[in-house]
């Protein structure tokens, strides 16, 4: 069966290693913060200046000056810090920050990754995304593997304008794991009771199976 | 060195019609809201202004767009405002998209002499068009250059006499840069304090950057995205 | 995210001849001296050392110059240090002496993923020979590259367990940009605080930056200039 | 006579303007704080990273976290503030500082300045010099119209190692006050009882002298 909204964080945040500071796009990626694993100490960056980012505030306790880049209310950590946006992007852009999960439309067999922008459509801008597509190491891509429309988000070349370039290294999406290498999409686990055929003929990129493709374990 | 101006209506004297502004906040976090309602109040149009979002349809620079005072946006996120999407998708409103990193170093640059820097955020993509890409380290770059502003206007927690200010949480954000790349900057504090009260280790922008401070006649401090828990 | 190690020789393992390391401070003033004195007592050698100055004779970095444990210096200001002098005028220290401003501006873009940015400082003179040279706005700046290093060392007044800190007066100087250019940053404090302890708004380096925290076993803080004057 | 140190550097002090922000160098320079004109209200900026520098401390209340750029220790002002040695040049690279005095060893016609290093012989490096005379619109350079050799250290050009070039706009001696500019030094002032014919003796440099040369003031 295919992952949910909450399925796909769950199995991102096994990716958390301890002493990691990551950073959290909107919508799913947000959820993975419900997720870290026992035993485990991650800290959360946003990228509008905090450092330390709790879960939301108690009703009554919100505060206007305190939020995250979703610009939702939040709380903070013990040994939390503020900063100005400046050095939150040298933060991201110096590589600091070990893990970035974010959402996409489209993401290419060749890790480009296009997230921002539907041309005479949608036109929001890419906040900081395309800092941080472009500047860390270890990028994680949550999205289900096709739209609404039923096409696949996982293309040989990406038709919307990018975000970036050959940067995306991993992507979870309701039906299963993938890396991206070697201009592929690497098949590694499959979503509980998912077939590698479904997942196949939702794929359009290039997809590489190799042997037996394990199931996640959640 | 007294910067203190006694109202709104002196701290945007000298805004004209064309000019570029600068102006502070993350969402509706942290903006100048006294000075953005004068703004509106005076009707000077055709104006550029630098802010990281465009605020909503009934606050914030929402205000100068439904009043069509704004010519040209140059921000990193828009979305959350009707009217700017009506206004942009028409031409009415031109808008410049950059990364949010990239406007945060620009500005900073403006402020502190760097007229250019490379960084890799959009390389490849359409922000990178016509601009000069190097490789360092193997890796490609984009060459971006310095943002500047007639006025630059911020919005503090705490300031003193001396235009020293500190500011509260995540509504630092863009405010500290922006106080650097103005040419005149305007603060606009919750609390202002004689010169000497505000610890000069824990000051956030020191009075150099600032020409002009006052303290706002009333602070609405509205909630975008009001999330709770239950306990 | 607990970074206490217990001691300072826990502090520097790991640093090996011939590595480049950032050292904080002005003059004296904001050294890292208890990581400089287990550095003279390891013995490591050929070190490249980043540090605006070079210490006294008898006093900071000049105590690994007597050792011979620098092969070279990158600094701005080299000046009170006779052993110094010898050293490089007979060619035992290589010496690449940069402007003040460059060097915390390229410490700074190492720490923030900017590989070149340009600069006015040094345009016409030796420091810009061999570097590019560009016109903005009618006057020539010079191309600067980003510094990185091995390890980075650096002093505060006030730290917490999770390595934020906090500098006092004019010791802040080089260590907050030196903080964020280290492939690893050790960070030694007058006094180790659990976390949650300092105001987050009042953290001049976020816990981000540092890899290591220990509190100095002592601090002796030696006063390079004593001027007074009397009542 | 020609003017002592103090006299520079009193003579100096007239150049400032109410509101400005000053960077003052090490050696006469420094000693232009001393000699602030009546109702004028300046900050001193020490880019080590203060601003609102004060006197020296009392005995016994040096600090050593406190000092200014020549190692000194000094006190603050109200109002002052501390920043990192990258936010310092910020304000001086941005020209946020109205001002800047300092000492050279030679300064040439069309304003170029030497003052960091005598090849083979002084090498103690520019610290923050070179910064300060690119970035600076107002330079004011405070030294001795001859060496001590009785050579005259404003010259055609320069024969040390550049500090900067083209930026110097007057220059302040023991025997007059000259500006630069088309390529010349233009002589404005001179000191109580010098005459025209000492002060051009002194310079080989291009000196322009227009008309009747008033005494300086003190």
């Amino acid at each position: 069966m295919a992952l949910d909204k909450k399925g796909i964080a769950q199995r991102i945040a096994q990716e958390l290693r301890d002493g990691w500071y990551v950073n959290l796009g909107i919508g799913i990626p947000t959820l993975v913060a419900n997720y870290i694993p026992e035993g485990i100490e991650v800290e959360f960056q946003s990228e509008n200046g905090v450092l330390g980012m709790g879960p939301f505030p108690f009703e009554g306790e919100e505060d206007a000056d305190l939020i995250n880049a979703g610009k939702q209310t939040i709380t903070t950590m013990k040994g939390a810090s503020f900063f100005d946006s400046a050095t939150s992007f040298a933060m991201i852009r110096g590589q600091h920050v070990q893990l970035t999960v974010l959402g996409a439309m489209e993401v290419s067999e060749n890790g480009d990754i296009a997230n921002w922008k539907i041309p005479g459509k949608m036109v929001k801008g890419m906040g900081g995304a395309m800092d941080l597509v472009a500047s860390a190491d270890n990028i994680i891509v949550a999205m289900m593997h096709s739209n609404r429309a039923g096409v696949s988000k996982l293309l040989k070349d990406c038709s919307l304008p990018l975000t970036g370039v050959a940067c995306v290294k991993k992507v979870v999406t309701d039906l299963a794991v993938l890396e991206i290498k070697e201009g592929a999409f690497h098949l590694v686990e499959r979503a509980p009771g998912v077939s590698v055929e479904e997942i196949k003929s939702k794929t359009e990129g290039s997809l590489i199976i190799n042997g037996e493709v394990p199931e996640m374990s959640l | 060195m007294n910067k203190v101006i006694n109202n709104v209506t002196e701290a945007v004297q000298g805004i004209e019609d064309n000019m570029t502004l600068m102006l502070g906040g993350f969402g509706l976090c942290g903006i100048p809201e006294n000075s953005i309602a004068e703004l509106v109040k005076t009707g000077i149009k055709g104006l550029t202004c630098i802010s990281n979002n465009a605020g909503v349809d009934d606050f914030g620079l929402g205000l100068l767009l439904q009043n069509k005072q704004i010519k040209k946006m140059i921000s990193s996120y828009v979305g959350e405002n009707d009217e700017f999407e009506r206004q942009m998708l028409s031409g009415e409103l031109e808008v410049d998209l950059i990364p949010q990193g990239s406007l945060a170093e620009r500005c900073r640059a403006g402020g502190a002499g760097i007229p250019a820097f490379f960084t890799p955020a959009g390389y490849g993509t359409e922000v990178a068009e016509g601009k000069e890409v190097r490789v360092f380290n193997g890796k490609p770059h984009v060459l971006e250059s310095a943002l500047h502003a007639d006025f630059a206007i911020v919005k503090a927690w705490k300031g003193d006499t001396d235009g020293n200010l500190v500011f509260k949480a995540t509504a630092r954000n863009f405010n500290p840069m922006m106080a650097m790349a103005g040419k005149i900057t305007i603060a606009e504090v919750e609390e202002l304090l004689p010169a000497g009260e505000l610890d000069p280790n824990e000051i956030h922008t020191p009075g150099i950057f600032v020409q002009r401070i006052f303290q706002g006649a009333r602070f609405e401090k509205r909630i975008e995205q009001r999330t709770t828990r239950t306990k």
